[in-house]
């Protein structure tokens, strides 16, 4: 295992050090327990939107924290998701009054970590909903497993139901938002190598030099399928097949179309994946309205890549469009 | 036999527990990483760590007073799945046994109920999910039989820890339909649950540490 | 080798096709010679700034093309300098009539091929001027070499340049504001693995586990030292020594920190390093003004990061401020 | 012997050149792998694979129009370092050998000074810089004692290959002062210049299409 890293036990606190250090104008850190505000937290009259769960998918959550996203952001340990006395404060600190959104992942860790802290947090007079975000069509068979995993559908919540928070939506209505981009987002994933974690200091799964998983999640598991490999237009078809297939959109629906890459993977294979995709679904008879392409929601330094497919209607894309100011997401200011 | 576990056999459980957790770090990282995420050593480890510190500056009064310091530290330090399952066992033994001094079996098997109650009231799994409640539920049974039969809470423990490891080795042949090993669906096969296996290791320390009192 | 790629011959024209659909909005990809211009090139009365290279470094060139920072980008061959029949309609495509400034990383192959295609763009009637960049302090006894590469410093260019010319100023102007960055700015860059070029099929070199490449360039190059594993403050100890060193800053001077990745290198461990190389930098009396953290010029997937220091003026931090909107950097707008 | 080469010589040398590039594609691309980027075989590859497609268009009329089309080719395909170098050399050479039909030795002699005129113009490098030069520079030496000597073209590219051959290989000790392996100082000592080897290549692919007109 080679990083650049001090050590195991404090990469995540030095990462985020750093990270506040570099984004001083965007966010404040608050160190012991660990949590990221805006700078200026809470934003008055303003529903408040907390996020968090293991580290190692960076940017997400801390990378969007700003305006027209996430208002805290919680990093857990790498792949573990935080625990309640970190997640409590970043609430209180999150809320102004009008409530706050948890924006949780479908893992057992998040969901019963952030269960725990809505309820203390509930106790201390803060109204909290949650949006569980489970979007990963990977997961098949999900009454007899924990149930689809939340993956790079989160980042398409966040910014839509952020969006919708900063234009003064009230608590349901921005948890309705948020559950609504949930039903309409669709993702699957591949990978080409595993990641290593840091404290366990060997990969997360071994793959041949011609094999490469499918349906993998985004904290090195490995994934449903082991296939030998493929070129990028194959992987492509592969991953787009079952989201095609749940998501079941009707020919002229207007799409978002996300490639995300897992954080060792090259910018321009990104680009070919989503070439490849743009022209699947243009022949599938939908309209690529919107796009993202980019490493938002990683797995360390895994290679691979992840596509997800977000079923837009008219108040999703004006959301999309609005102003968003976050370190690693930012336009319209 | 009368004899009763008290406030020192509580602490000594879990100093037992941090080092036999400490020692297993790395075997409970490797069956989290074959069907998981390979964290479950290392969060263990760090929630156990903490406990340790905790006892350090405060001296619990009563058994039920260790356990509800144990389940306010694995809940704030351990994250994951397990610290909100372990914090909940410890939280839910420690309402248990209440203020009492000393446990008796029949205590201390009402405490190993709850705790188990608990990790299945947060977590919803079953027996055969391959989770931690398949050493979870065979513990508790053993221990009923052991205290039903008039054994000592020394031996009421070591029936549960026994229990429980084979509980652990049961998962073996399963799929999972709980946690993150639920994804692999048949490929789970053949790996032992982390959380099964840290279960059975902090029951046996709890057993160890009776046998000293004995 | 496994990448997302279809077939080594065509990685970069699938790319950068893909690229111009995601960025619709922002680009225009002329296929054939290929390069990439703004969606509406050139601006009217604006001096144009072209830049380009070997394929490979992305989001550098093609993801700067915007406003506020490039007219024309001329992507190569993966590591290739692209050739003049390229770069010469990509320059005409930025003229606006106000002159058109090559921005060129000093590589032998750039250097040449953008020499010529100047020749030819001065016959054709466009004023050319070019900006070398050559800021990579790993090159030691420049007189005896091809003299310093250009590297990370190439995208503070850029952006402060491009600033430049969409506020008006002329091409001399232009030219003389991206010297200057060039002066001011120093590189040095680390890999813990090196990258597979597409065609190549195998690394560029070969490291142990316990070993790291220090002064790479961003070719898989192998660097000027190869020394045992070490953990990141010491890393970035010895990135920032000899850029200190050959910049010579003086106490009180403001300074823009720029920490970049290689590509294969999640972005917590770039916050590590440049939690470090603030506190170094501060320690030397230095001001840490502004900051950039990501992968913005890269290595394919190698793994590894580069730091710059650039020494600011009251005007390279107006420009630097300067709205920008491009894929891979934007805010102002 | 008064025998020249004439349009057919230049269009079997360049065909031949294709073929001896494509045959070497990996061996240059692992020579620039060490102490370059990795791509000299791949960017003369597509280079003169392009030059072949042209010639499968066209029919040049003439030894310098042959040159030249390789120039406009190589510049336009090639990239890097070695388009533009290779580029020059051809369009030098071209323009050397004027629109003559055939060419005699001292022609010959001429158009290869030109060439490697054209490459140190552009690039600057010296013998002992470890680039092409180190083959350029002996290969221009030989060619004009073989043709001083009254050798006829033939027997002139011959010459010229066999000391290009000897400049590559005298490279392998050298630091290099020019190109990317000028970075890697003493670290590219033991390491053969790929442009030194693809320039004997040509001109030894030069060489024996002479022969075949002898
Ligand atoms: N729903 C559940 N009910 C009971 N135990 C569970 C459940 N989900 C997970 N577990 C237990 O938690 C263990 C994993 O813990 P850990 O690795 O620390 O957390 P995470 O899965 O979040 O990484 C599993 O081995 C299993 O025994
Ligand atoms: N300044 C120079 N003068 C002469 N030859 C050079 C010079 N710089 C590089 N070369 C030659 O070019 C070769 C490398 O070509 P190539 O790999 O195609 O280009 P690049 O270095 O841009 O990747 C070197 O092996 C060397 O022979
Ligand atoms: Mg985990
Ligand atoms: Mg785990
Ligand atoms: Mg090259
Ligand atoms: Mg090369």
């Amino acid at each position: 295992m080679k990083k650049l890293i001090n050590d195991p036990k404090t990469v995540v606190n030095e990462s985020v050090e750093g990270f506040g250090r570099a984004h001083a104008g965007h966010v404040k850190v608050n160190p012991e327990p660990l949590y990221v505000t805006r700078k200026e937290a809470p934003s008055e009259g303003k529903v408040g939107l907390v996020s968090g769960g293991g580290s190692g998918h960076e940017p997400l959550h801390a990378g969007f924290v700003g305006f027209g996203m996430l208002d805290a952001a919680v990093p857990g340990a790498v792949f573990t998701s935080p625990t309640p006395d970190a997640i409590i404060p970043a609430t209180i600190a999150a809320n102004s009054g009008a409530g706050v959104v948890h924006i949780v992942k479908n893992y057992t860790g998040d969901v019963l970590n952030f269960e725990t802290a809505a309820e203390m947090a509930e106790a201390e007079g803060v109204n909290v909903r949650t949006v569980l975000v489970n979007d990963d069509v990977a997961v098949e068979d999900s009454l007899y497993t924990a149930g689809r995993r939340g993956v790079a559908g989160t980042v398409l919540v966040e910014k839509i139901a952020g969006a919708a928070a900063e234009r003064g939506d009230d608590l349901d209505a921005v948890a309705a938002i948020g559950n609504r981009v949930n039903e309409n987002v669709r993702s699957m994933g591949v990978a080409l190598s595993a990641c290593t974690v840091p404290h366990a200091g060997v990969p997360s799964f071994e793959l041949a030099e011609d094999e490469i998983e499918i349906g993998i999640g985004i904290h090195g598991e490995p994934g449903r399928h082991r296939i030998p490999m493929e070129n990028a237009d194959g992987i492509t078809d592969r991953l787009l097949e079952p989201i095609l297939a749940d998501l079941a959109p009707a020919a002229g629906d207007k799409v978002l179309l996300f490639v995300n890459g897992m954080g060792g993977t090259p910018q321009s294979e990104l680009y070919i994946v989503y070439r490849h995709a743009v022209a699947v679904l243009e022949a599938a008879g939908l309209v690529v309205e919107r796009s993202l392409v980019g490493n938002y929601i990683t797995a360390l330094e895994m290679q691979g890549a992840s596509i997800s497919v977000l079923r837009l209607d008219d108040e999703m894309t004006e959301l999309w469009d609005a102003p968003v100011n976050t370190p690693a997401l930012r336009w319209g200011m | 036999m009368g004899q009763t576990l008290d406030t020192a056999w509580a602490v000594r459980w879990l100093r037992a527990s941090a080092a036999v957790i400490a020692e297993n770090r790395v075997a409970l990282i490797e069956l989290d990483r074959a069907i998981g995420d390979g964290d479950h050593g290392e969060n263990m480890d760090r929630g156990f760590t903490a406990i340790l510190e905790k006892l350090d500056g405060e001296q619990p009064a009563t058994p039920g007073a260790a356990f509800k310091l144990a389940a306010m530290t694995l809940m704030s330090k351990v994250g994951g799945a397990a610290g909100p399952l372990y914090g909940t066992a410890f939280l839910r033994a420690g309402t248990a046994v209440g203020d009492a001094a000393e446990l008796d079996s029949a205590t201390l098997v009402a405490a190993l109920t709850a705790a188990r109650d608990g990790v299945v009231a947060r977590g919803k799994a079953e027996v055969g999910d391959k989770t931690m409640i398949d050493a979870w539920t065979p513990a508790v049974d053993a221990a009923a039989a052991a205290a039903a039969s008039g054994e000592d809470p020394a031996a009421v423990l070591a029936a549960a820890a026994s229990a429980a490891e084979a509980g652990a080795e049961s998962t073996d042949p399963l799929i999972a339909h709980k946690g993150r090993a639920s994804y692999l669906a048949e490929r789970a096969i053949g790996h032992r649950d982390p959380g099964a296996v840290s279960s059975a290791l902090l029951l046996r320390a709890g057993a160890q540490a009776a046998e000293v009192a004995a």
